[in-house]
């Protein structure tokens, strides 16, 4: 009884059905595991690994720098975020902040875009809808990902990382064309 | 006692086993969503 | 009651409370958070930074 | 020498100091439960779209408050008085240093008042990760310090208790399967509390102004260090609560001790650096730290899991065949006492832990799975599958064995009681199954509004998704009427229970 002192010798051969269990239970788990190393050469979804540290006054002027260069206009008469419209073999800057993805941006079907992430102030998560693709985005830090869309459309960059009281309005916006 | 042919347990066993498939079908799904999205590295 | 000097290595592992503390505290902290601390102390600053 | 009784249902020899910590610690345990399930339906009637009903601030403070309540008080004083029941309790022995044992209760009680109280009065709107730099009020951080040097002295405690025991002759080389099950908990604590510890201290420093920044990358990965260590406690002690009524209500015997012991030791190995599963979508962290530490290194510890899944009914099968129901492969099931709540709920735990916690926590933890579940609400979904569906539950059964054990009351309202565990896990399920559902479609978890109102840009989920955020707040409500009814028995029970007489 597993509430008393186990007698004597306890290391005893297992059962034939924990054994089989204990089998098929651990191939699953070795599949489940090889995988991650394996998708990393034939998956075309994998998480971004390239990042360096990077002030936010540094990335600040790396946005602003790409948003004079390839600004096309702004996203609407509502709000004036500007629309930019980068050149796919240039290094794309995305700033996170309270509570705005800055700037929007025009994208190329089928084009790969590398998209450095940072924030501003505190911790914010970059997600994409309605693909739902999620990435942290750190203050600090810059995360580089190799974005290609693959479907034309409307999308939009949700903040799901808490970010205070405005953290419900913090959307942004991509369109690939 | 072990390997004695007979099973000490096999209406867990069988329980296990529809858990074991449960598991292995919904990875499966979730490995076909993740292939839905943008490519990404 | 049952000696000990005859019982397999596993069980005496396996009754080895102080070994067991000890790694289980040990091994997490070396394969998570040391390994994890100098990978971001090593962090470069984004290059294309002047 | 202290004072001590003989069980009449188990035959242990029950230390009164030991009985009375375990009584204390349950007790509070359960009041604080009510707490967080209060807090869990606020904040579930404000995600719930046709009510909508906290303001926004007070909607994230709720939502702290019950993510450290319901996460961490109720569990971690339950856990406090399974520290005394596996080590003292279950040893036949004495609590080896009774003054420590108050120390720890008055020092988490303290720490979680000084929470709460920084919390409701709007000084900590950080929610339960208080990532830096978003910062709280340095009272809120010490609170956190207080409670957790008291859990961290108390899973000491166990140890001392155990190394007394072992020293008297109370056990001669192998402990229990419950109290080694127990250990692996208090193990994982410790390592668990001195990350917290690691984190805190400084954070707390750096609300006073001492330190001037945090990297908030190493916060994040020693935190976690902290928060989902936390969880694995839980799950060891969860463990040993199956195996515990395998053996109070059917005699049990494990199959094979080696194996369930070597699925603890997986645990005391590998559980704790699962922490990963938070920092798969991060930048800094390489792959290979992310694929080594999110798999529990090669998924070792999930294999332990599926080994306890299967050895805790496969004893209670085995021991319900000898007992002669031994027709086809289920009678034995169909005859177990389903009426008895101490093992109704035990058992629906075992399920839901394995086929909504467990599933997930390996998918949704797989290094490519996070890109398209990081931070959605199926995480939120995926926990309340392990903690609420697992562990609660589990502590629930554990709770109803105690108070004819320990407490040695009746319970009121036994109809209630049957009914609970029920009434409970169907929410819970519900509840969970659904919050997994919106968040494949992409719904953020701690978000006050999914349809983003006064946002720049506006957005609709799939239309879908508001049957699934409704759905979820029908579960969270039935759960909270299972809730309801399990401080109603048991409180009514420990405090006007019928005294069961000798």
């Amino acid at each position: 009884m597993a509430i008393y002192e186990p007698e004597g010798n306890w290391w005893q051969p297992i059962h034939k059905d924990e054994k089989i269990w204990f089998i098929l239970a651990l191939i699953w788990m070795l599949v489940s595991f090889f995988y991650m190393p394996i998708q990393h050469f034939i998956g075309k979804q994998n998480p971004p690994t390239e990042s360096y540290r990077v002030s936010a006054e540094d990335f600040d002027g790396l946005v602003e720098g790409m948003v004079k260069k390839y600004q096309i206009g702004t996203t609407g008469v509502d709000n004036d975020v500007p629309l930019v419209q980068p050149n796919p073999d240039e290094p794309v800057f995305l700033r996170a902040s309270m509570w705005e993805w800055y700037p929007a941006l025009r994208l190329e079907k089928d084009k790969t875009y590398k998209i450095h992430l940072s924030s501003m102030d505190l911790l914010h998560g970059f997600s994409i809808q309605p693909i739902n693709l999620n990435l942290m985005v750190i203050p600090g830090y810059d995360y580089i990902a190799n974005i290609k869309p693959t479907r034309t459309g409307d999308y939009r960059i949700l903040c799901n990382e808490f970010c205070g009281v405005g953290h419900h309005t913090m959307v942004g916006k991509i369109e690939v064309i | 006692m072990s390997d004695d042919g007979k099973f000490e347990a096999p209406g867990v066993f069988t329980l296990a086993i529809i858990f074991l498939v449960t598991f292995i079908i919904i990875w499966l799904a979730h490995a076909k969503w993740l292939g839905d999205i943008w490519e990404l590295y | 009651m049952s000696d000990e000097q005859d019982m397999p290595m596993g069980k005496k592992l396996y009754d080895n409370v102080w070994l067991l503390l000890a790694i289980g505290i040990v091994l997490p902290t070396l394969i998570f958070t040391v390994w994890g601390l100098i990978e971001i102390v090593n962090l470069p600053y984004l290059p294309m930074v002047k | 020498m202290s004072e001590m009784r003989t069980c009449e249902s188990t035959g242990l020899k029950i230390d009164k100091t030991a009985e009375n910590m375990v009584m204390l610690n349950v007790t509070t345990a359960i009041i604080f439960l009510a707490v967080g399930g209060a807090a869990a339906l606020l904040v579930l009637l404000t995600r719930w779209p046709a009510i909508h009903l906290l303001p926004v601030e007070w909607y994230y403070r709720w939502l702290t408050a019950h993510g450290l309540v319901a996460l961490i008080v109720w569990i971690l004083f339950f856990e406090m008085a399974l520290v005394y029941f596996g080590s003292a309790i279950l040893l036949n022995t004495r609590i080896a240093v009774p003054i420590l044992s108050k120390v720890v209760y008055g020092l988490m009680l303290v720490g979680v008042t000084l929470v709460a109280g920084m919390v409701l009065t709007g000084n900590a709107d950080v929610l339960f990760t208080s990532y830096v730099p978003l910062q709280a009020h340095p009272l809120y951080y010490l609170g956190i310090i207080l409670t957790a040097v008291g859990a961290l002295l108390g899973f000491i405690h166990f140890f001392i208790n155990i190394a007394v025991a072992k020293k008297e002759g109370k056990y001669k080389k192998t402990l229990p399967l419950v109290s080694f099950g127990l250990m692996a908990g208090c193990i994982i604590g410790i390592m668990t509390l001195a990350h917290g510890a690691a984190i805190y201290i400084p954070t707390f420093l750096w609300s006073l102004g001492i330190l001037e920044s945090i990297d908030p990358e190493a916060y994040r990965l020693v935190w976690w260090g902290l928060g989902h260590s936390s969880q694995q406690i839980n799950v060891c002690m969860m463990v040993a609560m199956w195996y515990m009524t395998a053996a109070f209500l059917f005699d049990a015997k494990p199959l094979s001790e080696k194996l369930c012991r070597t699925a603890f030791v997986l645990y005391i190995l590998f559980i704790n650096v699962a922490s990963e599963h938070h920092l798969l979508v991060d930048p800094v962290l390489s792959t290979w730290h992310k694929i080594v530490n999110t798999s529990y290194v090669m998924h070792l510890a999930v294999l332990a899991s599926m080994i306890h899944a299967f050895a805790v009914p496969a004893a209670m099968e085995v021991a319900l065949r000898k007992k002669g129901y031994t027709n086809g492969l289920f009678e034995w099931l169909k005859k177990a006492p389903w009426g008895n709540p101490g093992f109704s709920a035990i058992f629906i735990s075992i399920i839901l832990f394995g086929f909504l916690g467990g599933i997930t926590g390996v998918i949704f933890g797989t290094e490519q799975f996070s890109i398209i579940r990081h931070n959605t609400w199926a995480i939120t979904g995926h926990f309340h599958g392990t903690v609420v569906a697992g562990t609660t539950i589990a502590f629930m059964g554990a709770s109803y064995q105690f108070i004819k054990i320990f407490f040695r009351r009746e319970l009121i309202m036994p109809g209630i009681a049957k009914l609970q565990p029920f009434v409970y896990g169907l929410g819970i399920m519900m509840l969970s199954i659904c919050m997994m559902a919106a968040g494949s479609f992409g719904v953020p978890r701690r978000h006050w509004d999914y349809n983003f109102s006064d946002a720049p840009f506006g957005y609709q989920f799939d239309p879908t998704v508001d049957v699934f955020m409704s759905l979820t707040g029908v579960g969270g409500v039935i759960a909270t009427v299972g809730g309801a009814m399990f401080i109603v028995v048991t409180l009514g029970s420990i405090f006007a229970g019928k005294k069961i007489e000798k």
